[in-house]
């Protein structure tokens, strides 16, 4: 059991991460905390596709040589890219909605001058929007 | 609502960790991600496209298409903040 | 506020300084990515950063003297273009979408070559997108999208 | 060549969409007729595609030219080509239609609106044609991002809105993301096609399920299906009603396409249907969906919320279709992609219309529309009875085809929310037309005397612009009810998965 | 014959230098005090930076400098050294030193680049010197008594007057152990002394007179570079 | 792959993850949160995932960061929770 | 049996959905040439459908299919006897509403003729098409089209009562079309055809419980609209709209619509055969019955002249469902021919109704006192109407109810036979005294009667119909061939069954 346990442990780690990110998202009322949340909740995510990527005893995925080598090229020696190449999209996509949501959270102190949902709510209660 | 975020947390993990238990072990060279369609990556993306690093050629090449919509990703954040926030300054708008 | 020119002497020459190098680094690091981690992405975010900084040191009003937003967004859509572009080059010269294969009769140095070329065209279109939308996002979220000026008296009526 | 035009698909409005700033630098006044023009060649294309897709069946286009499990390729079947159209021809009506609100409502903000306009439809478009798993999610966001951005320059509390939005649409992009992780874990491939080869073998491990769940939660909270559906309201409704006509039909029911995609394509119905208790449970979901969607809409006074909320009750009839898994069932639900985006177009249009005619969206104000906007009642009529379920009207036949389905799997509840809620429907739309076209507030008839006084109502049509797509859409209604029968034996029965 | 003339003349203009030495102190006072007195100064300076309100010629060395910078680390990070990648780092040290030759050389002050580098890498042994005493000092601080710790914030004017010179005063203060610079602000330093002796040893001065020295600045400039001058003309004589 | 610099790394992480959604100073928040990216990258280099790791410093640990001060210092610094 | 491929049932339905929209686009401002439109399509849709009827005296069926879905599944017209008996009520009824119709709002100077006469023709073109359906498909599209078209017509006036009895109609109808959805999906999901066959198709399809279901869905889903009896409450509600509307309504489109979907569904989708097996007959005639019979008591209580009418419809419409209910060849003639009697009858009395209310404005039963010296015509047509609905020979009421009588005879059920007596006995007890007091009884206000009949527009068609139920009393097959229709659809029926 703590063979399993320690043999998979960057799972674990992942699902730690993914669930204090979830758990931000949904259970934090400040606004900042969410988005926060958010990006931690992500990088979990491209944690857990790096670990896919993992190949014991490889390296980095760039080969030497310039590449002219004609050589067969070893591939139990190189680390599978192809994880990598998805992460890198999945960085852009999760900064771009970092932004996008940023500049939502602008717009809303502009109108209700706070970042607390609760807040945010009930001046809409009273407000009727 | 906290109460929601922890079911909803618990429940997710639950699945997870149920997931976990029949995946490849960590960094086994035989499981199917480093075994079906990676190597021939790193077998053949070098000597197709003259790129050593073959991060870069299956980004730019190999998935290229991938990477264009990537970058349409962050075009439309600026462009979306640019909607969302911008108003005209001092005669010159975006 | 971030976006007004800074007041410590040492943090502006010391970006001052930095920027050049950083924007150097930048450049490898899209013109390299074929050899050594990194490419168009992570270059254009740092050649951002760089602008960035130069907002945030010297204030908006000086950086906008030296890029302008307009010029910003227009550079913003000339990276996709420029990636796009290529990629619709290769469709009219006869092949599928991005295949950059078909760029080699024009370029004549093989198609390996062709490749690593249409690699490189791609890399500085994501680098040049990546570089003004980053700078971009982050004017519009340090200003709040408002001219200095006006930001202020905005604020001002707040408190 | 003819391939070719799968390219131009997305190449088209992305490229295009490059040079709005551009025009928007030179002059704005020409972003309009840009956006509008470029939009044709995408229609042209799926219809040509379409076209190639029932002469010669499905085909594959590879990007970049390498071959599938490696490159990106786009998937060229009946089901895609089918939805491509749909997602082209609403986004050019849209498009058409958006000039006057555009102008009314954001007159600073045309430029980046029509970028994020182009954008969203390449997005959407770029979902629907892709044939990999991974590039489905790039393109969900890009088109989740655009979406944001235009949301949130809608009215008072998109914002928060949107903020909500954001949280929840990016938890169900990211569930798609660990789905597709769990997927690439087990099989090391991200083709659609190949997955399909691969995964049959696979179906007894537990990180299969995993990945299937978390598909299908993340692309339920895309949907906006029943429980997962908060979002949804307040967004559609606060946006602008160009973009909100835009989305309203469209953003749901592509996700909805995606669930259809990656239940019935990339796994096999087989296992959708037989290895996993997930049908039930989304069917029962989407029964609640229907109910709640309807009772909520009941309660509305604005006449875009109450839109809003019919649209979860809609999305909750697709994924009966969808749950009831069987060839009647599905085809009522692809058919209902097309019906439902078509009336939810028109409806949506309608009340942008009517918003910028008359400032309102009360349903009590609406008194004498009817002769004030003679056309747009009248199209506003004709697809509020095809969400009754009114024949001819298209709302008839891919509720039709639901029922069956549902009668075929036994599942007798499900029938009956089905046609509870067209009378949740009759009951919603009549009020408004009752509100529109007669004059409930007037004192009790006088039976002796035939009504003299006739009020003067000038007309006071919308704008052509805005006249015309409702009018081409309502018509829509109708003749896709009429020619449903062509629809399904060309194409939507090609759609279905061939197992059923 | 000539060379007596020589020296006569020298001695002359030792005089006169002598003379406008005294009077140069005055008005560079004057001016420093103006410089550091007003912010106002100070960031019209800055945005002459941007403006590019400068000659032609200037411009052009300043481009020319730049380039030649950046293409060295250019070098230095690329390894590769083929035709093709040279050509593209030449295109990329040109886009940068275009965009940038204002910043890197901002200070229209700014005297000979040769002799300022000669003498700021002189300066670097003298500098790690003053590290490794101080340490010494810090580490007795630390293991010594407790009453010989004093910390508080000192404050000096400079007579430093470019950025870049008051920056690396700045960050050679906070390098040494046991002084850490807290803020400039017109034209005077805030910093934290961990102890008396620091403290001290910064208020003479000797830091600043190197840096001055450096970059020629100040009234230090001339009275340097009259001394380092004088053998000059000594053997000339 | 050294399983004790794995483990200290992967215990600061969940330290910075736990402390960044925790802190109620919302500018600490992000600069923990910066921390953590910083920290996620290190990992992911000692993963071999090198091109992640760059972006990710740039991103996270760099732009990121940047947004998020620039959006607090925009609006509240204090959070409530 | 001979199949003819046409697209005349096409064209039929067709025609007056063109006119109707020619209604719409030609408007208020030119009344004439809109009102022409309205002549001329209900001409040229009499003469399309009449022209039809030798083919099918000859034993044939005319087809045109419209679209094929799935195998099974499409949309198709075929015209049978039967389906033809109720094409040419309609369609030969329209000529006369139409023109009854011009009077009656230009009489009242009615508010939104166009959209009455658009809807009007839209309702004429959706009974066609439910007339010609070949399958329950196809039924349900047009009886769907039809509720929907009836609509603008309950609401008329937009009065409070009329949106109320809108909302009533639309609340029974809608559920009922919800309701037929769901069972004819069922049948086609347990036969794998929707296709109306004489004697039916249903039988061994499944378990008798389910077959029992259905059926009661289906007489739900028609006899909502039927007025069969716990669900005839919209019907007296909806008697707001104007007359010629009622008119419609009771004789010709609606109800008659539901009364043809029982029908279909009792004598086409099930048979006799099978509903004798299954025993449901009896229990279908018990509530035709008690619809008879308590509409026939609820009618003697009403004052309003229409809402009389309205439950005299109810009774005579539970008649012709009893008909078909008691599955025997004399019973099912009668039921199917009193469809067209009923219809010619009732639609003279809904007009007479209508003369007197643009006329006199008198609405009660209670104020027609000595009218009939005053509009002798409209009394006249009144009188003969109302005795013929009574069945007293030699009006046509008389041949259907003595079929019918038969049929229950034949049955060997006795107490149906009662129950026609006594609905007979209603009929006079209603009517009579309507007659009495306009005739015989001196007018309430003591101005001398004179001579004031209604517009000649209203007056020609309704002394059109009385004298035509005259004839069809004395010669069944006159004209029409009413007789001939239904004995050929009789004949299918049992030959099969």
């Amino acid at each position: 059991m703590l063979d399993y346990v320690i043999s998979k442990y960057n799972f674990w780690i992942y699902i730690i991460l993914m669930m204090i990110g979830l758990y931000a998202m949904i259970g934090k009322k400040n606004l900042v905390k969410k988005l926060i949340g958010m990006n931690v909740f992500q990088s979990a995510i491209i944690l857990f596709y790096v670990s896919i990527g993992v190949k014991a005893g490889a390296t980095v995925p760039i080969l030497s040589g310039h590449g002219h080598g004609h050589e067969a090229i070893d591939v139990a020696s190189y680390i599978n890219p192809l994880p990598h190449v998805l992460m890198l999209t999945a960085i852009v996509v999760s900064i771009a909605t970092t932004g996008i949501a940023l500049a939502t959270l602008i717009l809303i102190y502009r109108k209700y001058n706070t970042l607390e949902e609760d807040e945010i709510l009930k001046i809409r209660k009273e407000t009727g929007a | 609502m906290k109460v929601i975020a922890l079911i909803a947390v618990i429940m997710t993990g639950a699945l997870l960790i149920y997931g976990v238990e029949d995946m490849p072990g960590w960094g086994d060279p035989n499981s199917p991600a480093s075994s079906y369609v990676s190597p021939q990556y790193i077998q053949e993306a070098t000597e197709k496209t003259a790129t050593p690093n073959i991060v870069t050629a299956v980004l730019a090449d190999y998935r290229s298409y991938d990477t264009m919509g990537e970058t349409v990703v962050v075009f439309t954040a600026a462009i979306g903040c640019i909607l969302m926030l911008r108003k005209k300054r001092n005669g010159e708008g975006g | 506020m971030m976006t007004k020119q800074s007041d410590d002497v040492i943090v502006k020459t010391l970006s001052r300084l930095l920027i050049p190098f950083m924007q150097i680094y930048a450049l490898y690091v899209i013109a390299h990515g074929h050899y050594s981690p990194g490419g168009g992405f992570q270059g254009g975010v740092i050649l951002g950063a760089s602008l960035i900084l130069l907002v945030i040191t010297y204030g908006l009003d000086n950086a906008l003297r030296k890029m302008s937003e307009k010029l910003n967004t227009i550079l913003c859509s000339t990276g996709v273009f420029i990636y796009a572009g290529i990629g619709a080059l290769c469709l009219v010269l006869g092949g599928n979408f991005l295949d950059y294969a078909e760029l080699d009769p024009i370029l004549h140095v093989g198609i390996a070559q062709a490749r690593s070329l249409g690699i490189l065209g791609v890399e500085v279109g994501v680098g040049i997108t990546v570089m003004a939308a980053m700078a971009s996002i982050f004017l519009d979220i340090a200003t709040g999208g408002l001219p200095s000026s006006k930001e202020k008296n905005i604020q001002g009526k707040r408190a | 060549m003819a391939d070719q035009f799968a390219a131009l698909i997305i190449v088209v409005p992305l490229i295009a969409s490059l040079f709005v700033p551009v025009f928007g630098w030179w002059k704005k006044k020409l972003c309009y007729p840009w956006v509008v023009a470029v939009l044709v060649i995408p229609l042209i294309s799926s219809l040509s595609v379409l076209n190639t897709v029932m002469t010669t069946g499905k085909f594959s286009y590879r990007l970049g030219g390498w071959a599938p499990p490696w490159g990106i390729e786009y998937m060229l079947d009946h089901l895609s080509a089918f939805v491509l159209v749909i997602v082209s021809s609403i986004s050019l009506i849209v498009a058409i239609y958006s000039k006057k609100s555009v102008e009314d409502n954001l007159p600073e903000k045309t430029v980046p609106f029509y970028t994020l306009f182009l954008l969203l439809v390449t997005g959407l478009m770029g979902i629907v044609i892709t044939g990999d798993v991974f590039n489905l999610f790039v393109f969900l966001e890009i088109s989740a991002l655009s979406c944001y951005a235009l949301i949130a320059i809608g009215e008072e509390g998109a914002p928060m809105a949107t903020f909500n939005y954001i949280i929840i649409g990016t938890i169900g992009a990211c569930f798609y993301l660990l789905g597709i992780g769990y997927l690439y874990i087990a099989t090391g491939s991200l083709n659609m096609a190949d997955l399909a080869n691969i995964l049959p073998d696979l179906y007894h491990s537990k990180v299969i399920l995993v990945a299937f769940a978390f598909f299908t939660v993340g692309l339920a909270i895309k949907a906006g299906l029943f429980p997962l559906h908060t979002w949804l309201p307040d967004a559609y409704c606060t946006a602008p009603s160009a973009v909100s006509a835009l989305i309203a039909p469209l953003m749901t029911k592509v996700a909805a396409y995606v669930m259809i995609r990656l239940m019935f394509t990339v796994f096999q119905p087989n296992f959708s249907v037989n290895m996993v208790p997930v049908m039930p449970i989304l069917g029962w979901l989407s029964v609640m969906a229907i109910f709640w969607g309807g009772i909520k809409a009941l309660a509305q006074t604005d006449l875009k919320r109450m839109l809003v909320y019919v649209v979860v009750a809609e999305v909750g009839y697709i994924v009966i279709g969808v749950s009831v898994a069987n060839r009647m069932g599905l085809t009522g639900a692809i058919l209902h992609i097309m019906n439902d985006a078509v009336m939810m177009a028109c409806l949506f249009l309608v009340v942008g219309a009517i918003l910028y005619k008359t400032g309102t969206r009360e349903i009590h104000q609406l008194r004498h529309l009817n002769k004030k906007m003679p056309f747009t009642m009248a199209a506003f009529t004709i697809t509020a009875l095809s969400m009754c379920g009114i024949p001819p009207a298209c709302g008839f036949f891919s509720k039709w085809y639901l029922i069956l389905g549902t009668i075929e799997a036994g599942q007798w509840v499900w029938a009956a929310a089905l046609l509870c809620s067209s009378l949740i429907n009759a009951v919603l739309f009549f009020r408004v037309i009752e509100c529109a076209y007669l004059k409930p507030m007037e004192p009790a008839y006088a039976l002796n005397g035939g009504e003299t006084k006739h009020e003067e109502i000038q007309r006071d049509e919308a704008p052509l612009t805005m006249l015309v797509p409702i009018v081409i859409m309502a018509a829509g209604v109708i003749l896709l009810g009429i020619f449903s029968g062509k629809i399904i034996s060309s194409v939507i029965q090609f759609a279905v998965p061939a197992s059923f | 014959m000539e060379v007596t003339i020589l020296v006569q003349a020298t001695d002359e203009s030792f005089e006169i230098l002598e003379k406008a030495r005294e009077r140069s102190r005055d008005v560079l006072d004057i001016a420093a005090r103006l410089t550091s007195e007003s912010q106002s100064v100070q960031r019209k300076r800055v945005e002459a930076i941007f403006k590019g309100a400068r000659q032609t010629k200037t411009e052009i060395t300043r481009f020319a400098a730049t380039f030649i910078i950046l293409f060295g680390s250019w070098l230095l990070l690329s390894g590769h050294y083929d035709l093709f990648h040279i050509s593209i780092g030449v295109l990329c040290c040109g886009l940068v030193s275009h965009a940038t030759h204002d910043l890197l050389f901002a200070n229209p002050r700014a005297g000979d680049m040769r002799v300022i580098v000669k003498r700021f890498i002189t300066y670097i042994p003298w500098l790690l010197y003053q590290i490794v005493l101080s340490n010494m000092h810090v580490v007795r601080l630390a293991l010594g008594p407790r009453n010989l710790l004093d910390p508080k914030i000192i404050q000096f004017k400079t007579k430093l007057e470019s950025d870049i010179s008051m920056v690396t005063l700045a960050n050679s203060i906070t390098l040494t152990p046991g002084t850490i610079t807290v803020d400039i602000r017109d034209g005077v330093y805030y910093v934290h002394a961990v102890s008396k002796k620091t403290a001290e040893d910064l208020m003479t001065g000797e830091m600043e007179d190197r840096i001055a020295h450096i970059f020629m600045e100040a009234d230090h400039v001339y009275v340097q570079d009259t001394l380092d001058m004088a053998p000059v003309f000594v053997a000339l004589k | 792959m050294i399983w004790q610099l794995d483990l200290i790394l992967c215990l600061f992480i969940i330290i910075c993850a736990i402390a960044a959604i925790n802190v109620k100073d919302l500018l600490a928040a992000v600069i923990i949160l910066g921390a953590y990216s910083f920290f996620m990258c290190l990992l992911w280099t000692e993963m071999g995932a090198v091109d992640v790791a760059f972006t990710e410093a740039s991103v996270g640990a760099g732009v990121g960061t940047v947004l998020f001060i620039a959006a607090v210092s925009k609006t509240k610094r204090r959070s409530k929770d | 049996m001979d199949v003819l491929y046409s697209s005349r049932p096409l064209w039929a339905v067709l025609v007056s959905m063109i006119a109707a929209f020619l209604i719409l686009a030609t408007g208020e401002k030119n009344r004439n040439i809109r009102e022409s439109w309205t002549i001329m399509a209900a001409l040229a849709k009499f003469l399309i459908v009449f022209s039809m009827v030798p083919v099918i005296l000859q034993g044939k069926v005319i087809e045109y299919t419209i679209v094929t879905f799935y195998p099974g599944l499409l949309l198709q017209f075929r015209i049978d006897a039967f389906g033809m008996l109720f094409g040419v009520i309609a369609s030969s009824l329209w000529i006369a509403t139409s023109f009854y119709s011009i009077g009656y709002v230009r009489g009242l100077n009615e508010h939104a003729q166009t959209r009455y006469f658009f809807a009007f023709a839209m309702c004429l073109s959706s009974t066609i098409g439910i007339a010609f359906s070949a399958n329950l498909l196809t039924f349900l599209v047009f009886y769907e089209i039809l509720t929907i078209a009836t609509y603008p017509l309950v609401i008329h006036k937009e009065s409070k009562e009329g949106i109320m009895g809108g909302r009533k109609y639309l609340a029974y109808t809608l559920t009922a079309g919800c309701v037929l959805l769901f069972a004819i999906g069922m049948i086609y999901y347990m036969t794998g055809t929707l296709d109306f066959k004489a004697g039916g198709f249903m039988a061994g399809s499944g378990s008798s419980t389910v077959l029992i279901m259905l059926f009661a869905m289906l007489i739900f889903g028609f006899g909502v609209k039927a007025g069969i009896m716990p669900m005839h409450e919209w019907l007296p509600t909806a008697m707001v709209a104007p007359t010629p509307v009622s008119a419609l309504l009771h004789a010709v489109a609606v109800v008659k619509a539901g009364v043809f979907g029982c029908l279909r569904v009792i004598l086409y989708v099930f048979g006799p055969g099978l509903l004798h097996d299954l025993g449901i007959w009896l229990i279908m005639a018990y509530i035709a019955s008690f619809t008879i019979v308590v509409a026939g008591f609820l009618a003697l209580g009403q004052d309003h002249l229409k809402r009389r009418l309205a439950f005299s419809t109810i009774n005579n419409l539970a008649m012709i469902v009893l008909g078909a209910a008691l599955l025997t060849k004399s019973s099912m003639t009668g039921g199917i021919i009193h469809m067209a009697n009923h219809a010619f009858m009732k639609i003279t009395l809904f007009f007479c109704a209508g003369a007197i209310h643009v006329k006199m404005h008198k609405d009660y039963v209670s104020q027609l006192d000595g009218l009939g010296r005053q509009m002798p015509l409209t009394m006249g047509a009144f009188a003969i109407g109302a005795i013929g609905l009574s069945g007293i020979p030699p009006m046509s009421g008389f041949i259907s109810k003595w079929f019918l009588c038969l049929g229950a005879l034949e049955a060997n059920q006795i107490i149906f036979l009662f129950v026609f007596m006594t609905s007979a006995m209603l009929d006079v007890a209603f009517f009579f005294p309507i007659i009495y007091n306009s005739f015989f009884k001196k007018p309430m206000d003591d101005v001398a009667p004179h001579f004031d009949e209604a517009p000649m527009f209203m007056v020609i068609p309704l002394v059109i119909t009385a004298l035509l139920s005259i004839v069809f009393g004395i010669v069944p097959d006159a004209f029409f061939r009413f007789f001939s229709l239904t004995s050929l659809a009789v004949q299918n029926i049992m030959g099969v069954g």
